[in-house]
């Protein structure tokens, strides 16, 4: 079991965070910024977000490390089978333009 | 959950026993395991004596056709040869049967750690084995693709427009969510319910086995999964995810991102067969040698080890799709590493053999055989992961022998050593040596004599999934040997009734089977065959590692049971 | 000539692959003989007999970790490195030395469910022109001289196979994929589909006719210019591999490597 | 030699419920289901030649709004938790009704988006983009319905008062669950919908 608990204010606080956060994104698309920018902003906010998520509404940050494992691996896992991908399916197109 | 189970249906047919679900699975596999069977004598007939009717069921079978093997209906032949063997004989067998039976009795554990999502998987698996053969009875017939359902033969209605290929995938994916809702409970049940004393280092190599196999089928099947249903969306919706070219609606997708996302998935799936009954190895080489499975350590690091390069290594399959020959010479330097830890096990498995006090018994037989065959199947292997050899090989039945040796005569040598070695705890009898040795010599001649002449069919170039050989000049000078498989796997086929009748016969005639009718050291050979309803009234304490034989200070017998008290003074771990 | 085990071999580089066969059959030979002994050796001499116990060990001292661990390691060097170094050289030989475009004779090809479709650039040497020859399921080719073939696919994945050239290579739709190859022995060859693409996949056959000579090449290359005008459903331009077109087909943008 | 030491004792190799354990194996094939899919999406979409600008064909500010409704249901699943934990009965089953309503409002946006989007002729098979997007938010929805009815299985279950300050596991276990699709979500919206 876990051993301490966040009050509801931690999750009120990490509610207002992950809101913030969405209005940024949206904002930040609708004000048509540039796309390389776009994209950076949004993947470093959906992953601030998604951690966010993970560690407080999912207990992730009072669990033990080992619990972590269970998650690590397949995230990792997953990003090295993606990337595995690129050379096949994304970068011979860019050789030829 | 218990006392008020009683009726028929909730004891055997709705139950949550893993017990119950474990038999349930065993039949489920064995009826598949002859009708796969059953399709392979016909694909080797056809292939043997091109377009002739076949005799005795081929005009029952092939009425249109006055009894022959017509061209439609042999890539369905194939096709559910693979599907059937990999999916719904082999897995339900080894995983379903084997895991489900032994991993509540090896941790002194009353049940599953989930019994409900238990029952739930096995009834997952029939649903999916209903929809499988219900694609026979569409029409159009089942499906042609092969078991690996590349697109965009699979993917596209243009050419394969029968309901029958989509009952095939949704059969596929129904099956794959049975064994990740099993393998979620074989982990859990294996991290989490573990006896006192039963530490990591004490578990018996078949859990070890069964533990990988489920981490891999945890990992990677919901990724072929996702790839089946994107197949399905290409059927039937309307996308082009897998669709390039002329047949694509618009711009279209990528042909060879299917390719990477089932390879991704279809190499582990050779380990996630295959850990199982290499445990099972272990163990049994261990038992009837009477001496402590060698190197216990390193073998599970080595399993380890292949866990994690199974994942990683699955582009060896492709090396003639068109892929960049960079990633696949990358591929190709990876696979070989396998090899270390493999041959790690290997020598571990000769280790325990060596010194120790061998007894020929029919299960230790079948694990003899496993040893054999697989050191052909690895070794071949090798042949498969050298880029420059591979492309003249691929597609060919070269590949076909090879992963034969693995899958099919390794992994059904092992299904066998497990039944044979588990018959007398799951249903209290023992079976037939006699025709068990019978068994297994008819078997292992017949099956060397298959295996081996497709691998030199293959290097003579004989492509795999061809219906006639003889279409192609330079196939003609081989073509005997087509006749000679037909004829040894005949006899391969049936050499498996010895089985299926001792199998029969020992379940109700069988000489009763005392507890621990193979003197073994692990849990379950501590409870009554078959064991009591909740196998273990308390938690057994358990003292030392399930391979204490042949301990030295011991004067009435050789062996230490996991539970015996002696042991925190007399074992060594 | 190959040993009998494999099919005549007509090209130059094909010897590569038989050699690395047998090298690799020698290898790993030779560690499955030394198993098998040991497996017999082991069951004939330590057979279970009554008054005798196993030789009681665990096998976890560091002696024999170091005798496992450095026997794999061995095996992976002299078996595995060996081999893979082997084959690197092959596939330099076999694939990663086209030669030029100017010197050999270029040819595409766009099988289709089960046939194969072969297209000539004519005189001009662009492709997809209309004095193109094509042809289906013939490959006639000069011996002696390179030849570099693109494939790209109609329909699904066929897989062009030449079992006396020991080459293959998959056709993908939406792709361009190439091999290249030269011929020794002039004669007709089987020209073989290698990836199941239906059930009329096993008579997906074609043939290689390797003529005698550049003089005899012309002339069945003139007398079919003269046959009338080619197939222009398909085809695509040979240097820049933009996906193979189907008349009527949006342009889609997907090449593979091209030698 | 006596070799039995405290450390042999030890049962499981996490000093978690096997329930929680369990749910995390199953997010495990979740994590990697979802990787199948979106890893096809990123790498049809770099490797396909053009792809439109999604805020041209969704309805951003339409979106944006359903991820604003799916983070306050994971914010009223925490609550449920901690309700639980509290053991305040009444909250939790104001909690539970509160984040099964609101996985509703989710999926009734959604399919209005869904009709919206395929009457001005943005289907699963106009492109490649299309495909995509029905693909993924699909499996995405079908995800949050079957939250949803196991809010609802909960809630009938806290109604019958089987859950305590001292037994509150499956609740636990079921906001894994539910936060665990509010993560697919946030990473959906932001490369999906918006880049």
């Amino acid at each position: 079991m876990t051993t301490t608990h966040p009050t509801a204010r931690t999750y009120l606080v990490i509610y207002g965070w992950l809101i913030g956060l969405t209005i940024l994104e949206v904002g930040v698309v609708l004000a048509g910024w540039p796309q390389g920018a776009i994209v950076t902003i949004l993947i470093a906010t959906a992953l601030a977000k998604a951690l966010l998520i993970a560690l407080y509404f999912m207990h992730l940050k009072f669990d033990r490390p080992l619990v972590w494992l269970l998650p690590g691996i397949p995230v990792v896992l997953g990003i090295v089978f993606v990337l595995a991908l690129f050379p096949d399916v994304v970068f011979h197109l860019v050789q030829r333009m | 959950m218990s006392e008020q189970r009683t009726s028929f249906i909730r004891k055997y047919i709705f139950s949550t026993s893993h017990k119950v679900i474990a038999i349930q699975y065993l039949i489920t596999g064995l009826v598949f395991l002859a009708m796969g069977g059953v399709m392979a004598l016909l694909i080797r007939w056809q292939l043997a004596y091109p377009w002739q009717p076949v005799p005795l069921i081929g005009k029952l079978l092939f009425p249109g056709s006055g009894g022959a093997v017509t061209p439609e209906a042999y890539p369905v032949l194939f096709t559910m040869h693979g599907g059937i063997m990999v999916f719904f004989a082999l897995t339900p067998i080894l995983l379903g049967a084997m895991g489900n039976y032994t991993i509540p009795l090896e941790v002194g554990a009353r049940d599953m750690a989930f019994p409900r999502l238990n029952m739930l998987s096995y009834w997952f698996l029939f649903l999916g084995s209903v929809l499988l053969i219900a694609s026979f009875f569409v029409p159009e017939g089942a499906a042609g693709f092969g078991w690996t359902v590349y697109a965009p033969l699979s993917s596209s209605t243009a050419v394969l427009p029968g309901w029958g290929q989509d009952l095939f995938i949704l059969g596929l994916a129904l099956d794959a969510v049975s064994i990740l809702m099993g393998g979620l409970n074989y982990i859990t049940t294996i991290m989490q319910l573990r006896a006192p004393g039963l530490t990591l280092r004490r578990l018996p190599l078949t859990l070890w086995g069964l533990f990988y196999s489920a981490v891999l089928n945890t990992l990677w099947l919901p990724i072929v999964v996702a790839a089946l249903f994107m197949v399905l969306c290409d059927r039937r919706l309307g996308t082009a995810f897998f669709v390039a070219g002329p047949l694509a609606p618009h711009e279209g997708g990528q042909v060879l991102l299917y390719q990477h996302l089932f390879w991704g998935f279809g190499h582990p799936e050779v380990y996630i067969l295959i850990f199982p009954v290499w445990g099972l190895v272990g163990d049994l080489l261990s038992v009837f040698s009477r001496k402590p499975a060698f190197g216990y350590k390193a073998t599970v690091l080595s399993m380890l080890v292949i866990t994690i390069l199974s994942g990683i290594v699955w582009g060896h399959h492709m090396f003639t799709s068109g892929m960049n020959p960079l990633v696949g010479k990358a591929f190709m330097f990876l696979t070989i590493t396998v090899s270390v830890p493999t041959a790690i096990f290997f020598l571990n498995w000769l280790g325990t053999l060596w010194r120790g006090a061998i007894r020929l018994t029919v299960p230790m037989l079948f694990t003899l055989g496993v040893v054999f065959v697989f050191a052909i199947g690895g070794l071949t292997g090798l042949f498969n992961a050298l880029q420059t050899f591979d492309v003249y090989i691929h597609d060919t039945y070269f590949v076909v022998g090879h992963f034969h040796y693995t899958l099919a005569a390794s992994v059904l040598f092992g299904a066998f050593a497990f039944i044979y070695f588990w018959f007398p705890k799951i249903f209290g009898r023992q079976m037939n040596a006699r025709l068990g040795r019978l068994h297994f010599w008819l078997s292992f001649v017949f099956l060397n004599a298959v295996f081996s002449v497709m691998m030199f069919l293959g290097l003579h170039g004989h492509m795999r999934r061809i219906a006639d050989a003889t279409a192609y000049e330079f196939l003609k000078p081989v073509q005997h040997w087509n006749v000679f498989i037909g004829w040894a796997a005949l006899g391969l086929g049936l050499s498996q009734l010895l089985f299926f009748i001792n199998f029969l016969y020992s379940l109700f005639k069988g000489a009763p089977a005392p507890a621990n009718p193979w003197e073994a050291g692990s849990l379950a050979w501590t409870v009554s065959s078959p064991p009591p309803e909740h196998n273990y009234e308390t938690p057994p304490r358990v003292w030392c590692g399930p391979h204490e034989y042949g301990v030295p200070s011991l004067t009435n017998g050789d062996w230490l049971s996991q539970t015996d008290p002696q042991a925190a003074k007399l074992a060594r771990s | 000539m190959g040993m009998s085990t494999f099919p005549p071999d007509i090209s130059t580089t094909g010897y590569l692959v038989d050699r690395l066969f047998w090298l690799a059959t020698l290898l790993t030979g030779v560690a499955f003989l030394l198993v098998v002994a040991a497996l017999g050796y082991f069951l004939l001499r330590y057979r279970a007999r009554p008054g005798r116990k196993a030789f009681y060990t665990h096998g976890e001292s560091r002696g024999a970790l170091w005798m496992t661990g450095g026997l794999a390691i061995l095996v992976f060097f002299l078996i595995d490195v060996n081999l893979a170094y082997h084959d690197h050289h092959a596939w330099d030989a076999v694939w990663g030395s086209p030669p030029r475009a100017a010197d050999a004779l270029r040819v595409q090809i766009m099988p289709e469910q089960f046939a194969w479709n072969i297209r000539y650039a004519g005189p001009d040497g662009i492709f997809r022109t209309s004095d193109d020859v094509t042809t289906i399921n013939q490959l006639h080719v000069p011996v002696n001289r390179p030849v570099i073939v693109q494939l790209s696919s109609k329909d699904v994945i066929h897989s062009f196979f030449l079992p006396n050239l020991r080459i293959k290579m998959d056709a993908v739709p939406g792709m361009v994929t190439s091999l290249y190859f030269q011929t020794t022995h002039p004669g007709t060859y089987d020209i073989a589909c290698a990836e199941h693409c239906g059930f009329g996949h096993y008579r997906m056959r074609g043939f290689l006719i390797v003529e005698e000579s550049e003089k005899a090449f012309e002339g069945w290359f003139t007398e079919q210019a003269g046959e009338g005008p080619p197939d222009l459903s398909w085809g695509w331009n040979w240097d820049l591999p933009a996906a193979p077109q189907q008349a009527g087909q949006m342009e889609t943008t997907q090449t593979g490597h091209t030698p | 030699m006596d070799r039995v030491t405290s450390a042999e004792v030890e049962i499981p190799l996490l000093d978690i419920p096997a329930g929680k354990f369990g749910m995390w194996v199953f997010l495990v094939s979740e994590i990697m289901f979802f990787t199948g899919l979106i890893g096809s999406y990123i790498v049809l979409r770099l490797g396909a030649s053009s792809w439109p600008k999604p805020g041209e064909i969704l309805n951003t500010p339409l979106l944006g709004l359903n991820t604003l409704v799916l983070l306050s249901s994971s914010l009223t699943m925490a609550l449920a938790l901690q309700a639980i934990q509290q053991g305040r009965q009444a909250a939790l089953k104001r909690y539970l009704l509160l984040t099964a309503a609101l996985g509703v409002t989710f999926l009734f946006i959604k399919g209005c988006d869904y009709v919206h989007m395929w009457h001005k002729g943005f289907t699963i098979s106009s492109s490649l983009f299309g495909s995509c997007y029905y693909l993924l938010t699909g499996f995405h929805g079908l995800h949050v319905l079957s939250g949803v009815i196991l809010l609802v299985c909960l809630w009938a279950a806290a109604s019958r008062g089987v859950f305590s300050a001292a037994q509150y596991g499956r609740i636990e276990y079921s906001g894994l669950y539910w936060h665990f699709i509010d993560i697919v979500w946030v990473i959906l919206f932001a490369i999906l919908c918006l880049v």
